[in-house]
């Protein structure tokens, strides 16, 4: 069976929402994934949207591409304030949430909003929209992204979504007393966190993965596992109805 | 205004003495509010009921120095950037979606220093209209906390002084004017928005001043037909037009899907270029349109029905 | 012209409302002057009442009896939530107020809480429902109350709703940067506040009523204009419209 | 759970893994999450939308020392004072009507030491809610400074950190358990309410569970059809019932009018005869009476369908 690594992420990701009750999901792949773990492992999974809507379906072929707009309304059961979806988060609702970032940093900490300095950037990026809210706010957060050194770095030049903010007891030290950045699933990959330093940890490999290929992706020293189980390849029937939302290919 | 200050929000509110009657007005006139340095909030979000029409009457009428606040920025912000009537960009995300990439527009005027982005996180910007909204000078929250945006604008910390845990203090945005799409109004500028109400509630009520365009002007007796459906009160509202189609290419939820082909135009021929190449466009569908049927007619014939049909099928109207 | 007491209230309160654009106003004499504004000095006033109704119509013979009602909703524009509803006025939207109690003092602070203490009242009182948010919120607010001794005390027991405070420049150094009480309507004149000790002043008698009779009527020293104009009283039409408006005389 | 604690607030919601499922249950089902001490909000407002079928269940389950919050309580407060089941009262204004005066029940319970009332102003209980809603210890706001009702709860004043100025801080409510009656509702609890909304959303989203009564469960396509109606998601929703005039004679927005000559009655029969005269009411309407059928019933023939009229005219669909 072959598969692109977007299919591989979005798969992986879809997994790791088995009986998870409620997702709080951008567009792409973390959105093809919420739908198609709904297909799957999670029935009673509710789908949340910060453009405000709760409960949408995708309607193949035409596919949203951003959070706010009709497409994510589609036979949604609530479209709630952008503010008041975000409360939901807050008050303590939504059970995962699904980010991305330009950078990751060995303590979770993404950056989507400057390479360089805030002030003079050498390349500016479109902003934290809800990844800061979403990391911040929900149970626990999963890290979706290509595994790419220059991604993975030792340290994010501006943290925009807090993960672990300096490892230990820092992120809860500063006023983040909920949630936590459960996992990073790459295409390359699971890692997770060491539950002590917070510092992050190689758990599991995908299918044709060595760990050396996982390290010379990572601008970091990564902790890494005693024991790495393989993960399962994507079965046919995931692929399928993955093809089935994303008919045009679009982000997969 | 500094931000957080309700003080001298209200005393502005309350100076104004906000016509009680009719607000029918043109676009010119509406856009005719807007001052030299004004605090501009934009409904919608993203490429969702963003009031087009309205704002390229502003660029019409030159106005420079804005601040320009909205929670996710489309392409809109580069026609303000390529403009040069933009100083300050309060907003959580800027680009023009997904599959257009990085604003290249957006890029050059901020690493250049010509213009300064004041980003927040999407929730902090949305409670900053709603604090606003509120008539206080801030709203607590966790959203921020720990991550260097709370360096960036001017939320502060405290020890909460029930739980004596740290929380974020988001503080209130009172924008100097509100420029608004919404699907109808009656003559007394009481509003309804269908679908996504987005931000745009407490946009208005923060706001000084309230320009409003509407897809259908609509009888009194009909807004009271479903005076639940109103969201925001003709109080609240200054200037008031009929516009439809106000919001196009950008959709408008059950009315219109947004234009996607005629983004990818905008980005071959005019965004990719830079600044000039907005500027470009710019001639051509605002400062050589003056006029919005002129305006909508350069997007074909038979754009404007065939995205309709395709609004009507997303929502199960179809 | 004969009328009752009631009837003068409502129409004095009315003529207040001149040139006024929007009113926070309960439900009996207040939205009965409102209404009665609104078809004739006041056009432009929009009707805002706590329940959550703006820009109701009253419907004769079925007015409301509480401000949450359907009949307070009756062809209303806007119906919002009750907390919102508060919130306009908390954020300057609403001019002027109607505010009633149990007891009034001579500096304007009203009690509709409790007769003797808050522990161990010898009346307990129904409470503040909206009075304190519409005297705290709202531009500038109106008492409108049968002129009794027993109700106009020296100090109320207890302040549910703050008019002065202890007078000078007190409400304001407690936080209240807004708003004032401008007028105390009754049955037997008009009454205002002294601009400096903020402490209570006739300042004009109702057609047949004397200043002993309002001093006989007030259980604290009250301030006298030297000149206290005589009310016109309820023209023909006003109490037409006003008896159009109550047919039940449920109010009047 | 002391006010204002969202982190004790949100740990029990956490902990409780809401159903994400079917949440349709039976009357006697519902009533069961309530424990003895529980503090229960109720919803609607006054004699408005009134969840009286569940609260009458709840009585019927004597239960012990509730601290009943509501903004505006109407006679159902004299039923729980009646039948000893409330030990505090949180709320603005208790009475029956304007016309009913005093409500004597309620006076000669705080008044004589049995009940104890924590009165808030009504913006500000409203605001205790919305912080709950909205998951913060509390939310700044004007109301309630310089009155005394500052020193009745929780209630602090702070020094604003953006202005200087005092401001008042009014806490977080977080109730054990709302008690809700709606228009409609799909199986899952998605929930729309129309007319006046009331404070009833806030209540759902602040409380750690949701017990609601809808006038029909409908289809989860018709909740689908209109999204932007519902109020209140299903995830905020533990127990669901379908209650035809759930409220009456309480009224429900468009629905039902309120029957005031039930009020007349209760009050002359009941009420005014102190908790005595009530306890005699609860016999023969709560008591003796489970089925809420039978409970209608007992308001004679063509008094609904008489309510239900009253109530399209004065909405405008007469």
């Amino acid at each position: 069976m072959s598969y692109s690594p977007a299919e591989l992420l979005a798969v992986i990701a879809a997994r790791q929402l088995a009986g998870v009750k409620s997702v709080f999901a951008g567009v792409g792949i973390p959105l093809l994934a919420a739908a198609l773990a709904q297909k799957t492992h999670a029935p009673d999974l509710t789908i949340v949207v910060e453009g405000g809507s709760i409960g949408p379906e995708l309607l193949p072929g035409r596919l949203p591409i951003s959070t706010n707009e009709m497409r994510v309304a589609h036979r949604a059961r609530v479209l709630p304030g952008i503010t008041d979806t975000f409360l939901f988060a807050q008050r303590g609702f939504l059970e995962v949430g699904f980010v991305g970032g330009a950078q990751v940093d060995r303590f979770g900490n993404l950056n989507s909003s400057v390479v360089g300095s805030y002030d003079k950037p050498q390349v500016r990026l479109p902003g934290s929209g809800g990844a800061n809210d979403i990391i911040s706010l929900c149970h626990r957060v999963m890290v979706v992204t290509m595994h790419e050194r220059r991604r993975f770095v030792p340290r994010v030049d501006f943290i925009t979504s807090p993960g672990f903010l300096s490892g230990g007891t820092s992120r809860r030290d500063a006023g983040l007393l909920f949630g936590r950045v459960s996992q990073v699933v790459t295409n390359l990959g699971i890692l997770g966190f060491d539950e002590e330093s917070k510092a992050m940890r190689l758990e599991g490999l995908h299918p044709g993965v060595s760990v050396q290929d996982v390290v010379e992706m990572t601008g970091f020293d990564l902790l890494i596992n005693d024991e790495l189980p393989i993960t399962e390849p994507p079965e046919e029937e995931e692929l399928a109805l993955l093809r089935g939302l994303d008919t045009e290919r679009r982000f997969i | 205004m500094e931000p957080g200050d309700f003080v001298e929000a209200r005393r502005r509110l309350e100076a104004k003495a906000r016509p009680g009657g009719v607000k029918l007005t043109s676009l010119t006139e509406a856009a005719g509010w807007v001052k030299d340095g004004d605090v501009v909030a934009i409904g919608g979000c993203c490429y969702s009921r963003t009031p087009l029409a309205l704002l390229m009457e502003i660029l019409r009428q030159e106005r420079r120095g804005l601040t320009l606040a909205r929670n996710l920025m489309c392409y809109e912000g580069e026609w303000f950037i390529a403009a040069q009537a933009v100083e300050t960009v309060v907003s959580s995300w800027f680009a023009i979606g997904l599959p257009w990439g990085l604003s290249k527009v957006f890029r050059q005027a901020v690493e250049g220093g010509q213009v300064r982005y004041e980003e927040w996180s999407h929730l902090a910007l949305g409670l900053r209209f709603r604090a606003g909204a509120m008539g206080v000078s801030f709203l607590p929250s966790l959203s921020m906390l720990g991550s260097d945006l709370m360096g960036v604008g001017s939320a502060k910390t405290m020890e909460c002084p029930f739980t004596g845990e740290t929380i974020a203090l988001i503080p209130a945005l009172f924008p100097d004017v509100a420029v608004l799409h919404v699907h109808r109004a009656d003559r007394l500028g009481n509003c309804q928005i269908d679908g996504y109400p987005h931000m745009d509630v407490d946009i208005a009520l923060a706001s000084t001043t309230v320009l409003v365009t509407a897809e259908e002007i609509v009888s009194e007796e009909q807004i009271r037909s479903q005076p639940d459906r109103t969201k925001i009160p003709g109080f609240a509202v200054d200037a008031l037009v009929e516009v439809p189609y106000g919001a196009f290419p950008h959709e408008c939820y059950g009315l219109y899907e947004a234009d996607f082909d005629h983004f990818d135009k905008y980005v071959a021929e005019g965004s990719s270029q830079g600044a000039e190449g907005v500027r470009e466009y710019l001639d051509r569908y605002v400062y050589n349109t003056p006029d919005h049927k002129d305006y909508l007619s350069l997007f074909g014939a038979g754009t404007l029905d065939r995205k309709a049909r395709d609004a009507q099928q997303l929502v199960g109207r179809g």
